[in-house]
This record gives C-alpha cells, structure tokens and sequence, in this order.
C-alpha cells in the first residue's frame, strides 16, 4: 500500500468544543522534535549494526522510520507522565529521555543495563523517566498503562498516562478491555496507535476489516483522530490536545498515526519472503520525517544546514559514547540471577 | 511498607467472626491505614462484592477507593499492575478463581514478571482477592482451585486462608507486602466463624500453621480441606490415631520446613487439596517431603485431591468428586496402617 | 433508566445497499414468535419457582422480559445454522426447539438431563439443535460462535452461526477478538447484544462510556443496527437481514436489542440491594414483548383472545408434562463421574 | 478418527529429516490425507509460520485451509474450538508458549471442558501447535515452558515431541485424536535432525519412550531436556555408569507404567524439565513415582528444573538458569553415589 496524504491527517472523531485550531510549532518545538528523532534513529541504525555484528543477543525489534511518533507526542510528557511501551520499544525511551548507554548496555545483556541485563531489548524500561517498559506481549502494557493513569487520577496531580501499541496489537482483547476501562472510569489516558501497516508480515486489510485503527475509538465512547505519522508536527499536534484533554479531566483519547517501519519485523534485513514491495519502501522512505522537518527548518529559517548536520554530528558522538560505555561494561554474574523477583520486605 | 504488625498474643479473646466478615475487615482496616489503598473489581462498589466480601467500603471510602469496573478481568489486573508500579496498593478482585484463564497473561507474564525485566526498578505491592472451590453446585466454570497455576509462577505469591482468623491475617499481610499476592479465598468457608481480633494484624506469609498436632500421621492440607481435615482427624482420635494437621496457609512461598519437620516425627504424611489431584500443587508438597525427608518416610507420601475431570454440576456427582472428610480418612486410614517397607 | 422507544428502533450504522424494507410479519411469523416467546418465559416463570422450591440447585439467570431478542433471531435458523448463548441462556435453548424435558432434568442435575447432569442451567445444550452451549463465561461463546461460523464458511453450505451475548461482555476481550476475526476472515457470523442495562448490578453508564454497544460494530467494519429488543417483529426483521446477509457470504453484523430483565441477574428475587428502581422496572414490564404482540395478533385479526389462550394453556400443559418427566428422572451415579472427559478412540 | 495408523518399523531405513521439516511435513500430509483438517495462526501462511513450521502448505492448500489470523491468541482457539465441535479437524497456531495466558480460558474453560459439561455430546478434534523454551535470549515472555498449567486440566492431551520422529508423528496423532491436544515443540530442537520415515504414521499419544538403556539410574527427561539428559548419560556411561532416558513424550495421558517400571529396576530416578521446578510438572512425575515404587527407590526422586525465577535475557544469566547436559549429569552423579537409607 502506498503512502496516502489525502488518508492521513485528516480528523475522524473528535471531542466537541475540546479544541481549537492546534497551537504552531516554533522554532524551539521543531528544534525539539528534531533531536529526539534523530536521536532514536542513530540509536537505532547502530543497534542494527550491532545486532548484525554480533553484539546484541535476541529479537530487536527496530523503530526506524517511526521516529515522528515516539517524538510528536512524548515531547508533552514530563518525568512524572507515565508511558508503557511495545516490542518495539526504544525509540519511545530515547525520546522520554532515556539513557543511551544504559539501554545499550541492556541490549548487550550487560550488568550495568536498564535492566541488568535481565530484560534486554523487549524490556527497556526506566521508571525514574516514567517509561514502564517495553513489553514482549503484543498489547500486554495497554492495560499497565490503564493502571498507570488510575494513578494519576487517584492523585489528582494532572498528570497523565500514553500506552503505544501497534495496528495488529489493536485486535487484541487487552486492548480493547483497557480502552473500554479507561473509558468507563474517565482516566487521563491517551492511546496512540503507530499504525505501520502490518502486524509482523500481516498487511492491515487482512488482520481488520476497517482502514482506520481510530475508528475504535468511537466504540468506547472516546475522540479518535488519525494523522499523518511521518509529520513530527502533525503528531504534536495531534497528541498536544489528546494530552490537555486528558490533563483536564476530560477523559482519554485514541490518536492514530499512519507510519511505516523501514527495516524489516525483526532484525535489520534478512526477509524470508518480501510481503512488501520495493516501491512501497521507497515511497514511504521518501517521505521521511527526520527529512522532512529539517527542510521545514530549514526552509523556514529556523536553523541552517550546518546547525541541522551538527546536530547529527553531536548525537552521532554521543551514541558512540554510549556504546563505547556500554560495551566496556560487564555481564551480569550468576549471583544476580536470582535477584529481583521478589521485593524484599524493607522491614 | 513498614514494620511488621504484632500478631495478637491472645487470640482466644478475640471475637468470633465470620470468615466473610474477616475479609471485609481486613480490607476496611488495610483502607483505613493506608491512604494507597483502593479497591476494584466487578460489582464491588455499590453491591459490595457479589458475596458480601465489598460491603460497606463505598459508603466509607467513596468512589475513588472503591471502584466498579467492567467485566475485563484482564485490564483489571492491568489496573492493578499499572498503579502499583505507580506506587499504590490496589487490591482488586477476580470474582471467581475460575476467571483467571481470562486474565492470565497480565498476572503471570506482566504483574509477576515486571519487576525482574526491569531489573528490580519496579515494585509491586498489589494484592488479588479471588473465591476458589466446589460444592454450590456451580458447575465447571465457577468452581474450580487453580492455585498451582499461580504456584508455578516466579515473581507470585499465593495465600490460601483456611480460617476466619488467617482470612484477615493473610489479606492483610498480603496488601502490605511488596508483591503481587493471590489471597484465595473459598465460597464455602465464607460462613465459617472463628476468633478474630479487633486490631490490624498480620499473619506472615509463608509461614504454615499447626492446627492439630499428632504422631501418627500428618495431613498437610489447603484452604477448604483444612477443616475437612480435622474433621478426619477427630474421628480417628476416638480410635487413638493422632493425626497432625498442617495449614501451610502460604503456598508460595512455602514453608517446607515447618511441613518437613512434622513429616519427621509422624514419618507419614497425607496431602490433601480441592484441586485436581493430577499437576496439582499437593505433587509439589510430595515432591519436596520426599526429598527432605526421605529417610523419615514409612510409607509414600499420599494425595487427595479431585479426580481428573471438570467440575460436574448435579449434587449426585459433585458430592463424589470433591474431597471431603471421609475421602481423607479413608486414605489417612490406609497410610496409618501401611507396613514399613519389607516388614 | 427508563425506556425510551425514541431510542431504539433506529438503525445506526448498516452495510450500504444490502437490505431494502424489511419483510413484513405475516400471521404465520406472528404465531411463530409468539409461541417462542410464550414458551421461554412459561420455562422460566416454572424455573423460578422450582429453584425457589429447591428442587434447581446452583445458578440460575431466568430471560425473562428478554423473550423478543431470542425468538426474534432465531426465529430465522435451522437445526444447521449454529448458536452460542450465555450464563442466560435457557431461552435460547428454547428458542432453537430444545426439549423442555430434557432441560429441567439438566436444571435439577438429572441423568436424563441434556448435559447428562454435569452441565446445569450455565450449560445447557444441543448440539444436534445446533445450540453450542450456554456459557458460564462472560463472552467465552463468542470465539466459538466465530468458530462454528468458520466451520460454515468453510463448508459453504450457506449455514450462519449467531452468537448471544451481553452488554457486559461487549467489554471482555474475547468478544473483541472475535468480532475482529469473523470480520478480517468476513465469516458468516451474526452478533447478536441483549442489552438488558446493566451486567450483573452495574448499569451500562458505569461500564461502558458509549450508550449503544451496536456503535462497536463500526469498529470491526461490520454493520451494526439497534433494535427494540421489546419488539419480536423489529427483532424479527433486523435479524433477518443480518442473517440474510451472513448467508449471501457478505460477511458478519452486529445487532442490538435494548430489552430488560425482569427478575434478579441471578435466581428470582432477593435482591440485596436495589440497583434499579421500581418504576424502572415497571416501566420495562409495562413493554411486555408477549404482551405487545398478542395485541398485535389480536387487532390485526391473526388470532382471537382464544386462540392466544389456547397457546398459553398449550404450553403450561407441555411444561407441566417436562417437569413431570424431569422430576421422575434418576440422578446420574457415581460411576458417570469420570465419563465423557475425553473422547475415546473409536478405533 | 478410523484405524490406529502403523508405526513404521524400520526407522532406521529412514530418511534423516530436521525436527521443522518433520513438523511441517505432519501438517501437510494430515491435510492431504484428510479435507476436514485446516491450519491457522498467525503469520502461518504467506509467511509460513515465523518458525517456517508451515512453509508451502498456503501454496499447496489454498487460503481456505491455511489461515492467517489476526493477532488474537483466545480467538484462535475459540476458532479452533468452534470449528472442532461442528466436525473440522483444526491445527492452530499459538507462536510462543508464553502467549498461552491470553488464551487460557479458551484453553481450560472451553475447549477443556466442552465434552464434559456438555454430557459428552460434544467432540472436539484440535490441535494445538506451539513453540516453548529458553536459550535464544528471548527473555521472560518469549521463553518459557508452560506444559504443566495444561497438564492440570482436564480435557486436554499435551504430549511434547523430543526427536524429529517423534515430532512427526505425535502431531499426526494429535491431528487424529478427536480431543483437544496441545503439541510443545521446543524452538531449539527445530533444526534438530534424526530419522523421520516419509510415510503419514502416528506415535501413539500417552506412550513413553525408552531413550536409552541402563541400570544405575533412570532419568525421566522432557522434550529438550532428553539430548541434554542423553549427553549426561553419556559421559556418564564413560565411568560404566549406565544410565536409563525415558521420554514420556505425552504429560497427559502420562505413561506411568514405563517409567515405574524402569525405576524399580535401577532403583533411583531424576526427573528433568526445562520449566521452573518449583510447580512444575516434574512434581507430579515425583509423586507418583515415589507412590507407585516407594519400596524399591533407594533415594529420593530428585528433579532438576529451572530456578524460581523468571527468563533472564543476557547470555551470561541465561546459560546459568536453563538446565542442561552439565547440571543434569551433576544431579546423576549425586543421586546414583547417595547411600542407602541407614547404610
Ligand atoms: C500476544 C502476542 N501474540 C503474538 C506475538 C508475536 N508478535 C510480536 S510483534 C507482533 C506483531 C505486532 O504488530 P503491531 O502491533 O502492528 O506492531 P508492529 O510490530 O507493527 O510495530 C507479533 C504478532 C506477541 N509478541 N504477543
Ligand atoms: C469472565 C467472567 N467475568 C465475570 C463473570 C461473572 N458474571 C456472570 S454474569 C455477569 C454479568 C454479565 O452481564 P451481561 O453480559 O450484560 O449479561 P446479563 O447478565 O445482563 O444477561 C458477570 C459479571 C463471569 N461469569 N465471567
Ligand atoms: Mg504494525
Ligand atoms: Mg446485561
């Protein structure tokens, strides 16, 4: 399927009287959005890289090409908003601010990981940074991040809780449990939908009959809004009045955002059978996001060539720093393995 | 949480209460003491848990701490998981123990699971009340003992209350503890009364209970099968058979010792739960008393437990398929009386 | 919350162009419908006051008031097409020409019993009737129905397969899951909702943020229509072309009849608290499906107030002659216990 | 299903296949021998299975009889089950083992339980294919071994497959049983090879094993855990030690004969699983091999299983956690040197 503007970022449902026209990105929200994006796709070409090396052990599950979601929308998070994550999972950690050498570190399955190396790349998480994981279960963090809004509903300090998911993991029956609960008990939550076509190998017109993953929304009770997730603006956008929405006690919503994934389901390359075509790809890749907001930047007058490249320069340095800590770390040793199952009472 | 509650020193003061009403107790208590504490569940709030356990709570705690949800067991659970990494202590309620197939992957590979993926960064303390057991007639869906599922399961822990008094105890025990614990309550000892003191108390978990002692044999026996145990064991008391019964109250963690160190004196042990007998938690206990006290052994360690079929729903055929008193005795009978190997 | 006929009766979302004005109910369909529903709720009113009696051990959830819903569907199937019901589930049983007998002996745990005594009143069933069970599971029929609908497709024999269910299970994950499958595989599949208001004691405001569960339907991109659940002949014709459209290979719906129960979620009586007024009640009652269209039947001159007597005294006779037989019947022994837990190798 | 198909009997003769072509070829030689057989799951079609267990069967068979599903792991077996009562023959798909907890109840509740609640007029001929265990630092949500959840209940088969020749023709026989069977596979066997004879055969479902001859001691391994426990007893038998391999090959039914048998001719027994230990199905296996031949062990029945812990991912953890041809043959070498009670 072909990239389709005229599908995207249009508005399907939406809360009356929630909104008015959508704030403009300044020049500090582009500059913003742009880091985070080309934070998670150096992070994540270099994890690609060294999963084919040899380094990282076990599935990886790449967000490249996805980057204008994770940042569109975390960009309105603070430290105290909660998100739960996906399989593919590191590039909503990069963008809440993650440690880059720590989620290397886990990648490796080193002790000095997020996880001490007991998680690995399906269970990035950093609870300090409000990101409570990445989840191996498709579907498996929407009702967490449910419980995680209750939380802030119980507290009443407006914060508010993202659960990312996937098109496929839409069809899963804890999705649609935790959307109907946050409904039902008007929970500052917002849902975002990276729709990227395909649930592992399976094209979206054959796992659901409707074209819209947002069109779900409706079925709780909540606005649903589809946008275009190759524009890192449209999302903030998007996602900016989701999240007031939801700070105000207005309820949750669902944002759906039409992406793609450039390299394979799993890994970077190495597809069995090609259940997408070339063309696909490419017109997808032409459409690039971290592309196009730095020709936005540009073109507007908010940064040059040479600041837009520095700032590649300076991330650039930065993972490699990452991965320079991370790789010197040590393993884990079999005296950790039984740590962390349980919580020891603090008595 | 902080330090451990006293456990009262002089329990035969204390008021006899029904085992329904410990619950209710241990929940209200736990709320009063803990602003982190809320409630939720199906038909909790407003009609008080469909037993009776709820009553009372929205009227005293309002609707933020008591909280009807819709029939999702599994975003229930997520519910749970989700505000006790956020640092509060729900204790939510799965109507039946027979609905946990609807929500086992967020109990067992997501709330039992997070805090070793994480590393040890998250923390649980979260607690699941849920009604096990036969005997109403309520068929294969709505009558089932599914604890060791749970039992299998690293990162759980699993209550099973036999008496009013470690009704309140273990509930309480269990919502204070850092940990996502099942306390599993059974429909038929909801009417049961037995001493329970007015105060917030503890009955630590993973620690079994001698409820009877005796030389003769030990029954280790859970939840509902306790009372049926010692029932059991009065009868063959009149023939001068003194029969130790055991709670282990706490299946995970269990209290092998407590269990071991009986075996070792009775040199026979019996294990008896409601369950299925085949893949049930009693093959665990067997397991490890045979281990642990091989050399003490005078006859195999023995089971009851349900045979290998669903629940039946007609009272002609559950009545033979739950394990009762006379199950036990009879089999506690053939285990007193069993020759020593090569005697 | 009172009824509200402005309410039902509309058509929300429908499949463009598969329908035309409905069918009208000739004397015919008149009868037959009446006679459906007369015979579930003297069942059910017998029922009630056995279990008061003592002689139904267990649950019981009496249909009672929701006598449209059942006959109205059904009314459209042969012993081919296939049904899955719910813990309320004896009027469907009813509905598709269960044997009366056969189901109190279920009820009071007899050998003669449909179930043999092992299922009781949350299992009732006939398979040869293409009823493939109550269910003691919120929504645990409704992956079944999709499977016995994937068995029709598969067979393309033009069978349809319907599954009953709750307002409160349109929250449960499997419901979700398989409305999304008998979409995305476009099997013959009909969901059928029974909005009785409330599941269990909890009205549908507090647990669902939406007011009709047929709005779900867009979800799955199926067609969903609501329908005056206390109407058989509106049951009637929106089934109908549900099931006509099931059958022509377009693919599954979903419809929903708001109706109400009449006695307890569970048992008669007893309620320990009132989680619905008297007036509600009344008001529901004062729509009496059976009440509605003897007086249809009888000012459109397709019956006199004999004729329907005689359907009335009919029935009571043929239940007074099931209990009798039920009553007499032995309990199964000991040696059924271990019976029927696995199929043996007919080898 | 008509007649019990033969086992053939010269295995030896056969071609030496991988335990994922064996798979692949049980799938579509039972679709060729029977119409009424269907496959479905996720990504099992035009992707042949992320396993490549389905590889060419979409080709073969068409879009009617190989069915990609939504990613809907209750409505799988929901499909299966609704398909099974009205007289198709399902083979569905649930990837990992680990994702049996969205489908539980349709698992335990349903398929398990129709036939019986229904007085058995319902029948039930599903397959259940899925793929478990650790080694491929997957983590704890894509590596685990959960046989003994569906051991405990009744209704189902659960037979796991340790050699290609076993792979083929338990899920031939699985396919033909007319209950609901679940065949584990173990994701590092699948490029196991062995000998894997080209004809449709069954193995007998609830038939174990000898995998190995000896009188020292038996060790009673399942799935992966037979090479592993096979090397061990190679090394062993270096020293002259001879050790005794049975498979059970199917938990349940579960062969108690064979392996009673054999233990009460070497008189010590380890069991071994790839699963967590502690409620894990080797307790079963323990108890009833210490009830059935308590006078002939002259030690306890030892297990070896995986620690009390979830999957840890990074290789360093998680070579420690999995049981292995080392551990194992460390647990042999105790048990087979443990002296007699009182000697
Ligand atoms: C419950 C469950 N079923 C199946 C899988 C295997 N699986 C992992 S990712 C995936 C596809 C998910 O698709 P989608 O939600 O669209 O996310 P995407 O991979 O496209 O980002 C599947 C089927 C799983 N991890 N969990
Ligand atoms: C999975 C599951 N959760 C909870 C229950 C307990 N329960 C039985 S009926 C019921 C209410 C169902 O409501 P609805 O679907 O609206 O059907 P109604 O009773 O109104 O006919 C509940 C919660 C159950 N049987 N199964
Ligand atoms: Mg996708
Ligand atoms: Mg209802």
């Amino acid at each position: 399927m072909a990239p389709s503007p005229a599908r995207t970022g249009s508005t399907r449902t939406r809360a009356r009287g929630t909104r008015s026209t959508p704030p403009a990105a300044g020049a500090e929200v582009l500059a913003d959005l742009h880091r985070r994006m080309v934070r998670i796709r150096r992070f994540e070409e270099a994890a690609g890289r060294l999963m084919e090396a040899g380094s990282i052990p076990g599935f990886l599950h790449l967000y490249v090409g996805q980057e204008a979601v994770a940042a569109g929308v975390i960009a309105h998070l603070s430290e105290r908003d909660q998100i739960t994550s996906t399989h593919r999972g590191h590039g909503h950690l990069v963008a809440k601010g993650g440690d880059l050498a720590r989620m290397y570190a886990e990648l490796f399955g080193r002790a000095t990981g997020y996880c001490r190396g007991k998680g690995g790349s399906m269970h990035v998480c950093d609870l300090a940074l409000g990101m409570l994981g990445a989840n191996g279960i498709v579907g498996g963090g929407v009702p967490i991040a449910v419980g995680a809004g209750f939380a802030d509903w119980y507290r009443g300090e407006g914060n508010v809780s993202v659960a990312f998911f996937g098109d496929g993991a839409s069809n899963i029956g804890s999705f649609h449990e935790a959307a109907n609960m946050a409904a039902a008990l008007k929970l500052p939550v917002v849902l975002v939908c990276e729709n990227n076509l395909y649930g592992e190998f399976t094209p979206q017109a054959r796992h659901q009959a409707i074209r819209d993953v947002a069109a779900r929304a409706g079925a709780y009770g909540m606005p649903g809004e589809v946008v275009d997730g190759m524009d890192a603006v449209a999302v903030w956008q998007a996602a900016g009045s989701a999240i007031a929405r939801a700070r105000a006690g207005e309820g949750p919503s669902m944002l759906e955002a039409k992406t793609y994934r450039y390299y394979d389901h799993q890994g970077v390359s190495g597809l069995r059978i090609s259940y997408r075509s070339d063309e696909e790809v490419e017109e997808w890749k032409a459409r690039d996001a971290i592309a196009a907001i730095e020709v936005r930047m540009m073109e507007g007058g908010v940064a040059t060539r040479e600041q837009v490249e520095a700032v590649h320069d300076e991330i650039r340095a930065e993972i490699d720093a990452a991965i320079a800590l991370a790789e010197a770390a040590p393993f884990p040793t079999p005296d950790d393995l039984l740590d962390d199952v349980y919580t020891e009472p603090s008595r | 949480m902080s330090t451990t509650l006293e456990v009262p020193t002089d329990p035969v003061t204390a008021r006899e209460l029904p085992y329904l009403t410990a619950v209710n107790e241990a929940l209200a208590q736990s709320m009063r003491a803990d602003p982190d504490v809320f409630v939720a569940g199906e038909d909790i709030a407003a009609y008080g848990g469909v037993f009776g356990t709820h009553r009372g709570l929205l009227e005293e705690f309002g609707a933020r701490r008591v909280v009807d949800t819709p029939i999702s067991e599994a975003a229930i659970i997520g519910l749970a998981t989700g505000a006790a990494v956020c640092g509060l202590r729900p204790v939510v309620d799965i109507m039946f123990m027979d609905f946990l197939g609807v929500a086992m992957d967020q109990i067992a590979n997501q709330a039992a699971k997070l805090k070793y993926m994480f590393g040890g960064e998250a923390t649980l303390p979260m607690t699941v009340t849920t009604w096990a057991g036969a005997g109403l007639s309520a068929a294969a869906q709505h009558s089932q003992s599914l604890e060791a599922w749970l039992c299998h399961v690293p990162g759980l822990k699993v209550a099973m209350p036999a008496t009013p008094y470690d009704a309140k105890g273990l509930l309480v025990a269990a919502i204070r503890d850092d940990n996502p614990t099942f306390v599993v309550g059974n429909k038929l000892l909801l009417g049961a009364t037995g001493p329970v003191p007015e105060e917030l108390y503890e009955v630590p978990l993973g620690v079994a209970r001698t409820a009877r002692d005796g030389d003769a044999l030990t029954i280790v026996a859970l939840g509902r099968m306790v009372p049926e145990a010692l029932a059991a064991a009065e009868r063959m008391a009149a023939d001068g058979i003194e029969v130790a019964v055991l709670d282990p109250r706490t299946l995970s963690p269990l209290d092998v010792d407590t269990i071991v160190s009986s075996v070792r004196a009775t040199n026979r042990v019996l294990v008896v739960h409601e369950a299925v007998r085949f893949g049930g938690f009693g093959a665990e206990i067997a397991a490890q008393v045979q281990e642990h006290a091989f050399d003490h052994l005078d006859a195999p360690v023995a089971r009851v437990g349900a045979p290998f079929a669903p629940v039946p729903f007609s009272p002609a055929l559950e009545r033979e398929y739950v394990p009762d008193s006379a199950r036990i005795e009879a089999a506690a009978r053939e285990l007193v009386t069993r020759r020593l190997p090569g005697a």
